[in-house]
C-alpha cells in the first residue's frame, strides 16, 4: 500500500472538511476521487501532501508515518502534488518553474515533459505569468512530473485543458504507471472521464467516503446517489 | 439580425509570439457564439482585445457599427459589454452582494458629490442597485449567500457570483471565459439552460474546452489555432472538420 | 474648571511648582532623533549639577526637581511637551530649552502664561526681545560671536582669503551678520551644509577650489569633525576658525579618535585638531587651574563618572549652576515675578568668562567670547582674552577680568 | 433613516460628549484631546487610502506639512481671513497636491509606491530651505491664530478642542459616507483586483487619484488643525517619523475602519506619553530613560500587529461580541 | 582638480554605500517580498558591535568580521521571531513590524552606546580623492552584487530562495524548505546590510546615522528595480553621483528634493524601476 489514510479529520476553524476519511491507494494504481463541490476532495489532497495538518488520524506513505510532516519533506520523499488551479510560480520563467520541480531528482524528466506539452518548448524563457490558462496548467503538471515522483496527486488536472491535451495526459499517466509503477490519486469533476482511466474510485460526500470500489463497479446511478447525499 | 460586435483582421503580437493573426469574426444579437481552440490559441487574448486590455497591432473592432479606437477596459461596461475572467476574478475582500454591486456600477445615476454627502438621491439610487443585484443573485439561485465572503464558498457558487457580476448590468453582449470549467456535471447542465435563456436578451460569446457543452449551447462556433481562425460554422459542421479534429479534438466528439 | 483665557499668572502669591521643600522646573531637550547626537548629554550634566546642589541641601532649603522632556528636536513636540510641563507638571520655570526652531515656538506661549523661560540653549538673537519679558538667553549670540571672530581674523590674520562654512539655519545666518562687518571683502565663498546630510565633500571642495586660506566654520561638533576630515581627505591645508558650539577639543577628539588608532600619526586626532582656532565663553574643560572647572570636575567625578568630560558637559553644568544662582538671588520667598527680577538684577556672574547682558533692558546671555587655539597635545591656549561687545556696531572691548569663583558665589553649603 | 442622517446624529452626539468632557478636565487634557482630534483626521484619511484602496502611503506627513504651511502663511499674509477659511484652504491645497501625487502614483504598487511616498515625506519639507525668507527655513513659521469669538467665556484650550473636534467629526461623517457608499465599494474593488475592477467599468486611475485626493485633503486639514492649535509650522515637525507614525497608528487602530482611526490617534498621543510617564517614574540610568519611550512605542507596534492583527478595533470588537454573547 | 571630477568621485563613494544598503534591501525583498525597514537598524547594531570589538581589541578587521557574522545572526533571528509571523498579516503588517523593530533597535543602541556620536574608522586610508577606503567600498559592492546576481540567477539555492518568496506553497510542493530559504535570505540580506553599515558609518557612529542613507538606498533600490541586484547597484551609484552634483552645483538643501524628483521621474516612466519588471500579464 503506497498511501493509506485512517480516520483522518481536517478542520478549517469550525468546518470539518474531512470527517474521518479512510482510504488506501495500492502501488501502481490510478485511483479517482469524486464528489460534489465542497465535498472535501481538495482538502483530502492538501492533507496528504502536508499543506494542511489534520487534526486527527494518520497518513502513511510507503509504510512511513507522514502525518504532520512539513510539505517539503513529503515532497522530497517522492510525492508530487498538482494543486487546484495550477500553482505555477508566475514570477519565474517557464524553465525555472520546471527546474524547480526537478531539483531533487538526479536526472529530471525535462525532455519527457516537453514532449508531453509541446507548447511549453518555445516559451521556456518566458515569465510564467504570460502563459495562457491551459499552458499554466500544463506547466504545473509538468513541474510535478519533472521530479519523477512515485505518487502523484492531481487536483482537477484537466481544468482548462483542451481535449487533446487531457487525453494525452491520461495516456502518459497510464504509461508511467505501467513503466515505472507510478501511483496516482486523481481528483476530477468530470466523473465519467475520471472513471474511464481509473481502476479504483472513492466518492466523497460531506468530508467522508460515501462509496468506494473498482471503477467499473461504480455506476452513474450510485454516483448520483452519493452526490445527492449532500442534500440529505 | 443586428451585428453587435465585429472584429476585422485583428493581429496581436507579444514580443515575437503571434497570439492572433488577422482574426475576423462577427457576433450577432441573440446568438451564442462559441470560440474554441487549443491552449494558447489566442481565445483569451481575443477577449482581452475586445475589452481593451490588450492593444492589437492591427485590425479594427466595431461595436454596433462604430469603430472602437484605443478604448479602455472600463468604458466597456457602460457600452453594454460585460465579461468574466478566466478563473474567477472575484474581489476577495468584499461580500458576494458587494461583488455584484460593483458590476452594477454602470447603472448608477447619482453623481460622486451626492454619494460623498450621503444625499437622499444617492441612498435611493443605492437601494435600487441593491434590489437589482439581489434579483440577479436570486435568478442564479444564490441569493441566500449574499452576505458571505467568496473565499468561504464552494467553487461552483463562486463561479455563479462571477456570472452575476457580469449579468447585473444587463449587458447586450456577454463574454464568458471558460464558464463551465471546474463545475460538476449537474452545474454544467444548469449553466446550459441559463445561457440558452439569456440568449433571448443578449448575445453571448463563450470560450470553453468542454466540447460537448459547447456543441449543445452554441449556435455558431469559431475555432482558433495558433492565433488563426481555422474553421467557423455550425457545431455539427465544426465537429467533423479534419483540421479541428487534428488540432483540437483528437477524436470526433 | 479652567481659568478663562487671557488671565495671566505672572503675579500672585503662590507660585506654581514651588512647595516648602521643592521647586519644579522643566526643560525640553532632543534626547532622541536627529539632534540627539551632540546634545543628549546637556541635560545629563545639568541633572548631575542639580543632584549636587540638592545633596548639599538645595537652594533656600528647596530641592530642585528637574523634569526633562524629550522633544526629538521636533517643534510640534516642543509645543506639546512645554504645555505639558506648564499645565500638568506645573513647573515654576522652563530652563535651558534647547534649539532655535524648537524653542522659538513656545516663547509666545510661555510669555502669555507668565512662565519664566530662562537660559535658552541657543545663540539666536530672538531671546533678547523686549516683547518677551519672561525669556532670557544664555549662550553668546551668534552675531556677537561672529563679530569677535571677524575682528580677530581682520586684525591677526591679515590678507588671507576667507571661506565660510555654516549650518543653513540661523546659526549660520546670524553668525554671518557678525562676520561680514569685518571680513566681507575677504570672503571668497560661502558654503552651507544641511544638518541631515553628512556628506560635506562638495562644500569643502568648493572652499578648497576658491582658495580659502581660512575656513570659518559655524558648525556643530559633528560637522566640524566632518569638515576637518574631509579637508584632510582632499589634502586641503587651511586654518579652521570654529564657533563655540562646535569647537570643543574634547568632543572633537572623541569624534576623531578612531583615526588616531588606525591611520598612523599623521591623521591622529591631535594632528587633525592642532592649530584649530575657536571661540568660547565658558572655561575649557581642560583648564584644571580654573576654579569652576575644578568644581565641575568634582561634580562630574561624583555624579556622572562614566561619561566623558567634554565642554558639552561643562555647558549643562554651567547652565544649571547659573539657574540655581538666580534662584538663590530670588530669595526664599519664590515667585515668578521675583525670579525675573533676579535675572534682571545684573548680579548673576557665573562660570562664564564674559559677563551676562542681563538687565531690565537686555535679556542677552553671555556678551562676548575669548579666542583660543588648540595645542599639539589637544589642550588649548588663549590667544585673545575675553572680549565683550554688542550685536550691532558697538566696540569690541576687553571683558572685565573680575569673575566670581564658586567659593565667592557660595551657592550651597554652610 | 438615511445614512447621512444617522452619521450626522452620531457626530452631534459625539461632539456633545467632547464638549462635555472638555468642560470638566484640566487644560492640559484639553490640549491632548485636541491633539487626538487632528491626528484622527490624518489617520482616518490614511485609512481610506490604505485600508479602503490598498495604496500604502509612507508620506502622509507631507500633506500635513502642506496644510500646516498653508494655514501659517495665510495667517501671516492674509490675516483678515477667518480661521475656518484657512483650514478649508489647507485641505484644498493638500488635496490638490494629493491629486498630483495620486496621478504619479496610480501605476505604482506595493514597495514602489511606498518608496515614492517616502521620498515625498523626505523631500517636500526641504522646500523650506530653498525659500528661507518666505517659508522660514529650518525655523519655520510661528504665528498665533486668534479664533476665540469675542464674548465667549471659555478658555483657549477648550475652544481649540471644540474647533478641532467639530472639524474632525465633519470629516468623519464625510468619510463614513464614502466608506459605506458606492465610492467606497469602488475603492475596495480596485484594491482587491484591478483587472476585474476595470472590466466591471471602474476607471482605475481616476479612482486611485480620487482616493489620494480625499486622503491627502484629510492630511492637509490635519496639518492645518495642528497649525491652528500650536501656532507653528516648521520642517522638523514633518519628518519621515511623522509619516511613519501615522501609518503605525492606522495599523494599531485597525486598518480600514474609522473607529480604528480613533484608537490609532489615541494611541499616537497616549502611548508615548504613558511610556514617558512610566519611564520617568522608574529610577533608571539616563541612557535608558532617554531611550525607553521609543523602545516601548516600537514594541507596542510589534506586539499589536502580531497579537492583534486587526488592531485595537478588532480586539475591541471581539471583546464586545463576547460580552454580548456572554449575556444571558 | 576640477569640481566636476571631485563631485563625481565623491558621489561614487557615497553611491557605493547606497548601493550596498540597497542591495541588502533587494536581497531581503527577493527572499521575503517585504521591504524591511529594520534593515538599517540591524546594520546599525552590527556596526556598533564592530565598534565595541574595535575598542576592545584595537583591530579593525576583527570588528569587521564580527559585524558581518552578527548581521547574519540578527537577520536570521529577526526573521524567525518577527518578520515571519508578521508576513501572515500582509504587506502592511510586515512594514509596521519592521518599523517597530527599527525603533526598538535604535533605542537599544541609544541605551547601550548613548545617543552621542562615536568615532568609527575607515577600512583603509581615507585620504585622497580616490582614497584606498573609497576604492575598497566600490570594489566590495561590485563583488557582492556580482555574487548576489550569480546566486539568484544561476544557482539552485537562489532559485529556491526566489520560489519560496514568491509562492511559499508551490515551492513547498516542489520540495523547497521554505522556512529555511527565507531565513537564509534574511540572514544574507542582513550580512550585506552590515557590510553597508561598515562602509556607510565612517567617520561617525550614532543611532540615527543610517536614517538618511536608508532613504537614499531605498530610492536606489526602487529606481533600480527592487528585484534586480545589478539595477540597484547601478541606481545606487547613479543616485550617489547625481545627488553629489545637486549638492555641489545647486545647493545641499536640494538633495532630498532631488531624490524625490528622481523617484517621480523614473517611476512615472517605469513603474517597476529602471531595470525591474512586474508581472508581464495580469489577465
Ligand atoms: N480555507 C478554507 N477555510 C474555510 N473553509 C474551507 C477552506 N477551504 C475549504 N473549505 C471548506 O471545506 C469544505 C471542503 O472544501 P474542498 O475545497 O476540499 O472541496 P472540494 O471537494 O475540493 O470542492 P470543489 O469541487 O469545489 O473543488 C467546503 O465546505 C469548503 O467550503
Ligand atoms: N501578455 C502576454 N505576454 C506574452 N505572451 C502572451 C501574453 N498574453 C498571451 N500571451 C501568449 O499568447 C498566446 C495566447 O494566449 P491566450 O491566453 O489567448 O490563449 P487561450 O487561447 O486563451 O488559451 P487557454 O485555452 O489555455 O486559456 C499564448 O501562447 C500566451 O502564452
Ligand atoms: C548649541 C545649539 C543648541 C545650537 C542649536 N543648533 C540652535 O538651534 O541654535
Ligand atoms: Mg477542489
Ligand atoms: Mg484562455
Amino acid at each position: 500500500m503506497t498511501l493509506s489514510l485512517s480516520s483522518v479529520v481536517t478542520k478549517y476553524g469550525a468546518v470539518r472538511a474531512l470527517n474521518g476519511v479512510d482510504l488506501s491507494v495500492p502501488d501502481g494504481t490510478l485511483t479517482a476521487v469524486l464528489g460534489a463541490n465542497g465535498a472535501g476532495k481538495t482538502t483530502l489532497l492538501r492533507t496528504i501532501s502536508g499543506l494542511v495538518a489534520p487534526s486527527s488520524g494518520s497518513i502513511t506513505f510507503d509504510g512511513t508515518e507522514i502525518t504532520g510532516l512539513p510539505a517539503d519533506r513529503i515532497a522530497r520523499m517522492g510525492l508530487g502534488h498538482v494543486p487546484e488551479h495550477g500553482g505555477v510560480i508566475r514570477e519565474l520563467t517557464v524553465r525555472e518553474n520546471l527546474r524547480l520541480g526537478g531539483l531533487w531528482c538526479r536526472n529530471p524528466a525535462f525532455d519527457e515533459v516537453l514532449d508531453l506539452f509541446p507548447p511549453l518548448t518555445d516559451k521556456l524563457g518566458r515569465q510564467a505569468s504570460t502563459l495562457s490558462g491551459g499552458e499554466r496548467q500544463m506547466l504545473a503538471i509538468g513541474r510535478a512530473l519533472m521530479g519523477k515522483p512515485r505518487v502523484l496527486l492531481l487536483d482537477e488536472p484537466s481544468l482548462g485543458l483542451a481535449p487533446l491535451v487531457t487525453a494525452a495526459i491520461m495516456r502518459v499517466l497510464r504509461d508511467l504507471r505501467d513503466r515505472t509503477g507510478l501511483t496516482v490519486l486523481l481528483v476530477e469533476q468530470n466523473a465519467r472521464s475520471a472513471l474511464s482511466v481509473a481502476e479504483r474510485a472513492y466518492v466523497l460526500a460531506l468530508g467522508a467516503v460515501a462509496l468506494d470500489g473498482s471503477a467499473e463497479s461504480i455506476s452513474v446511478e450510485a454516483l448520483h446517489e452519493a452526490y445527492l447525499g449532500v442534500n440529505r | 439580425m443586428i451585428e453587435l460586435l465585429s472584429i476585422e483582421k485583428v493581429t496581436v503580437r507579444f514580443d515575437g509570439l503571434v497570439a492572433l493573426r488577422d482574426v475576423s469574426l462577427a457576433v450577432e444579437d441573440g446568438t451564442v457564439l462559441g470560440v474554441i481552440g487549443p491552449n494558447g490559441a489566442g481565445k483569451t487574448t481575443l477577449f482581452n482585445v475586445v475589452s481593451g486590455l490588450v492593444r492589437p497591432q492591427s485590425g479594427t473592432i466595431r461595436w454596433c457599427g462604430t469603430q472602437l479606437h484605443g478604448h479602455r477596459p472600463d468604458s466597456l461596461a457602460s457600452m453594454g459589454i460585460s465579461r468574466t475572467l478566466q478563473g474567477l476574478g472575484l474581489f476577495p475582500g468584499m461580500s458576494v452582494l458587494d461583488n455584484v454591486l460593483v458590476g452594477a456600477g454602470p447603472l448608477a445615476r447619482s453623481g460622486p458629490l451626492s454619494t460623498l454627502l450621503g444625499l437622499r438621491r444617492a441612498a435611493r439610487d443605492e437601494a435600487e442597485l441593491r434590489d437589482r443585484a439581489m434579483e440577479t443573485l436570486e435568478g442564479l439561485g444564490i441569493a441566500g449567500v449574499h452576505a458571505a465572503m467568496p473565499s468561504s464558498l464552494p467553487y461552483g457558487i463562486r463561479k455563479r457570483v462571477a456570472l452575476a457580476r457580469a449579468l447585473v448590468a444587463e449587458p447586450r453582449l456577454l463574454l464568458l471565459d471558460e464558464p463551465a470549467s471546474g463545475l460538476a456535471a449537474d452545474e454544467i447542465d444548469e449553466l446550459e439552460e441559463r445561457i440558452t435563456a439569456l440568449s433571448t436578451r443578449c448575445a453571448v460569446v463563450v470560450v470553453e474546452h468542454n466540447i460537448d457543452w459547447v456543441m449543445r449551447v452554441c449556435s455558431r462556433v469559431v475555432v482558433l489555432d495558433f492565433g488563426e481562425v481555422i474553421a467557423a460554422g455550425r457545431p455539427a459542421y465544426i465537429q467533423n472538420d479534419q483540421r479541428v479534429i487534428d488540432a483540437y479534438l483528437g477524436v470526433p466528439a | 474648571g479652567e481659568r478663562p483665557a487671557g488671565g495671566g499668572a505672572a503675579s500672585g502669591d503662590s507660585a506654581p511648582g514651588v512647595t516648602g521643600d521643592t521647586v519644579v522646573i522643566g526643560t525640553h531637550q532632543p534626547l532622541t532623533g536627529p539632534a540627539a547626537p551632540g546634545y543628549s548629554r546637556i541635560s545629563v550634566a545639568a541633572k548631575a549639577m542639580y543632584s549636587y546642589i540638592n545633596d548639599k541641601g538645595g537652594i533656600h532649603g528647596r530641592k530642585i526637581d528637574y523634569r526633562v522632556e524629550d522633544d526629538g528636536y521636533n517643534p510640534t513636540r516642543t509645543v506639546e511637551v512645554v504645555k505639558k510641563l506648564v499645565l500638568q507638571d506645573q513647573v515654576f520655570a522652563i530652563v535651558g530649552g534647547l534649539g532655535t526652531p524648537t524653542h522659538s515656538k513656545v516663547v509666545e506661549y510661555l510669555n502669555t502664561e507668565g512662565v519664566p523661560d530662562v537660559l535658552v540653549s541657543s545663540g539666536a538673537l530672538m531671546w533678547d526681545d523686549p516683547a518677551s519679558k519672561q525669556t532670557f538667553g544664555f549662550q553668546v549670540d551668534y552675531t556677537r560671536e561672529g563679530r569677535i571672530q571677524g575682528k580677530y581674523i581682520a586684525d591677526q590674520l591679515p590678507g588671507k582669503k576667507v571661506g565660510l562654512l555654516f549650518q543653513n539655519d540661523d546659526v549660520g545666518r546670524d553668525a554671518q551678520k557678525g562676520l561680514d562687518q569685518f571680513i566681507a571683502d575677504r570672503t571668497v565663498t560661502r558654503q552651507a551644509y544641511d544638518p541631515a546630510n553628512t556628506d560635506v565633500l562638495p562644500q569643502v571642495n568648493a572652499l578648497k577650489s576658491a582658495g580659502a586660506e581660512i575656513v570659518v566654520c559655524s558648525c556643530v561638533p559633528a560637522f566640524t569633525a566632518l569638515s576637518i576630515l574631509t579637508a584632510a581627505r582632499l589634502g586641503y591645508q587651511t586654518q579652521f576658525v570654529v564657533s563655540s558650539i562646535g569647537a570643543d577639543p574634547a568632543t572633537l577628539t572623541g569624534l576623531l579618535q578612531d583615526f588616531a588608532k588606525r591611520g598612523g600619526t599623521e591623521v591622529s586626532a591631535p594632528a587633525l585638531l592642532n592649530g584649530m582656532i575657536g571661540t568660547g565663553y565658558l572655561p575649557d574643560a581642560g583648564r584644571t587651574d580654573d576654579p569652576w572647572i575644578q568644581l565641575f570636575r568634582e561634580v562630574h567625578a561624583k555624579y556622572m563618572p562614566n561619561e566623558p568630560l567634554t565642554n558639552t558637559v561643562i555647558f549643562g553644568m554651567a547652565q544649571a549652576y547659573t539657574f540655581a544662582q538666580a534662584l538663590k538671588l530670588t530669595g526664599r520667598d519664590l515667585t515668578r515675578a521675583k525670579l525675573v527680577q533676579a535675572m534682571e538684577s545684573g548680579q548673576i556672574n557665573g562660570p562664564g568668562v564674559t559677563p551676562f547682558g542681563f538687565s531690565a533692558q537686555s535679556h542677552s546671555g553671555y556678551t562676548g567670547a575669548y579666542v583660543f587655539q588648540v595645542n599639539p597635545d589637544s589642550t588649548t591656549r588663549e590667544i585673545q582674552p575675553p572680549m565683550t561687545t554688542d550685536r550691532e556696531q558697538g566696540a569690541i572691548i576687553p571683558a572685565p577680568t573680575a569673575r566670581k569663583s564658586p567659593a565667592e558665589v557660595a551657592l550651597v553649603g554652610p | 433613516m438615511s445614512l447621512l442622517l444617522r452619521h450626522v446624529l452620531f457626530a452631534l452626539a459625539a461632539l456633545a460628549a467632547v464638549v462635555l468632557v472638555t468642560m470638566v478636565v484640566d487644560p492640559f487634557t484639553n490640549v491632548r484631546i485636541a491633539t487626538v482630534g487632528y491626528y484622527l483626521v490624518a489617520v482616518a484619511g490614511l485609512t481610506l487610502l490604505t485600508g479602503g484602496n490598498g495604496q500604502i502611503s509612507l508620506g502622509h506627513g507631507a500633506f500635513m506639512f502642506i496644510g500646516a504651511y498653508t494655514v501659517g502663511l495665510l495667517v501671516i499674509y492674509v490675516p483678515s481671513l477667518p480661521f475656518w477659511v484657512d483650514l478649508l484652504l489647507a485641505g484644498v491645497t493638500a488635496g490638490l497636491a494629493g491629486m498630483l501625487t495620486g496621478a504619479a502614483a496610480a501605476r505604482l504598487h506595493g514597495p514602489y509606491l511606498a518608496g515614492a511616498t517616502l521620498g515625498l515625506a523626505v523631500g517636500l519639507p526641504a522646500i523650506t530651505q530653498r525659500f528661507p525668507d518666505f517659508l522660514g527655513g529650518s525655523n519655520g513659521l510661528a504665528f498665533t491664530v486668534n479664533s476665540l469669538p469675542v464674548g465667549l467665556e471659555v478658555s483657549q484650550t477648550q475652544w481649540q478642542a471644540w474647533v478641532v473636534w467639530t472639524t474632525a467629526l465633519l470629516v468623519l461623517v464625510l468619510l463614513a459616507n464614502v466608506v459605506r457608499g458606492r465610492f467606497g465599494r469602488l475603492l475596495r474593488a480596485v484594491r482587491d483586483d484591478e483587472v476585474a475592477a476595470a472590466v466591471s467599468g471602474i476607471h482605475i486611475g481616476r479612482t486611485k487619484i480620487m482616493a489620494f485626493l480625499l486622503s491627502s485633503a484629510c492630511g492637509g486639514l490635519a496639518g492645518g488643525l495642528q497649525a491652528f492649535l500650536l501656532g507653528t509650522a516648521a520642517p522638523g515637525s514633518f519628518s519621515v517619523a511623522l509619516s511613519l507614525s501615522l501609518l503605525a497608528a492606522m495599523v494599531l487602530g485597525g486598518v480600514g475602519s474609522l473607529w480604528g482611526a480613533l484608537w490609532g490617534a489615541l494611541a499616537l498621543v497616549y502611548v508615548p506619553a504613558w511610556a514617558n510617564d512610566v519611564t520617568h517614574s522608574l529610577d533608571l540610568s539616563t541612557n535608558i530613560t532617554q531611550n525607553l519611550p521609543l523602545a516601548v512605542f516600537g514594541a507596542v507596534l510589534v506586539v499589536v500587529v502580531l497579537v492583534f492583527p486587526r488592531g485595537i478595533h478588532g480586539a475591541v470588537a471581539r471583546l464586545w461580541q463576547s460580552i454580548r454573547k456572554g449575556r444571558p | 582638480m576640477s569640481t566636476w571630477w571631485t563631485l563625481t568621485v565623491g558621489g561614487l563613494a557615497s553611491g557605493a554605500v547606497y548601493a550596498a544598503l540597497g542591495l541588502s534591501l533587494v536581497i531581503i525583498f527577493r527572499a521575503t517580498r517585504v521591504v524591511n525597514f529594520a534593515q538599517p537598524a540591524l546594520a546599525l547594531l552590527s556596526t556598533y558591535f564592530a565598534f565595541t570589538v574595535n575598542q576592545i581589541t584595537g583591530t579593525y578587521w576583527l570588528g569587521f568580521a564580527v559585524a558581518i557574522v552578527a548581521g547574519a545572526v540578527l537577520g536570521a533571528l529577526s526573521d524567525r521571531l518577527l518578520i515571519r509571523p508578521a508576513r501572515a498579516h500582509g504587506e502592511l503588517g510586515s512594514v509596521i513590524v519592521t518599523l517597530g523593530l527599527l525603533l526598538v533597535v535604535q533605542a537599544i543602541a541609544g541605551m547601550i552606546w548613548t545617543s552621542e556620536p562615536r568615532s568609527f574608522g575607515y577600512a583603509f586610508d581615507f585620504r585622497g580623492l580616490f582614497s584606498a577606503a573609497s576604492v575598497f567600498a566600490v570594489l566590495v559592492v561590485l563583488v557582492t552584487a556580482a555574487g548576489v546576481l550569480l546566486l539568484f540567477k544561476f544557482t539552485s539555492l537562489g532559485l529556491r530562495m526566489r520560489a519560496a518568496a514568491f509562492a511559499p506553497e508551490a515551492a513547498a510542493l516542489a520540495g523547497v524548505r521554505v522556512g529555511l530559504m527565507v531565513t537564509a535570505g534574511t540572514a544574507l540580506a542582513a550580512a550585506v546590510g552590515a557590510l553597508a553599515g561598515l562602509l556607510a558609518v565612517p567617520p561617525l557612529l550614532y543611532p540615527t546615522v543610517l536614517d538618511g542613507i536608508f532613504v537614499y538606498s531605498l530610492t536606489a533600490a526602487v529606481v533600480g528595480g527592487l528585484d534586480n541586484p545589478i539595477g540597484t547597484v547601478i541606481a545606487g551609484f547613479g543616485t550617489g553621483i547625481g545627488l553629489s552634483y545637486v549638492s555641489g552645483y545647486l545647493g545641499p538643501e536640494l538633495v532630498t528634493l532631488a531624490s524625490l524628483a528622481i523617484l517621480v521621474v523614473v517611476l512615472s516612466v517605469r513603474p517597476h524601476g529602471l531595470f525591474g519588471r512586474g508581472l508581464a500579464r495580469r489577465v
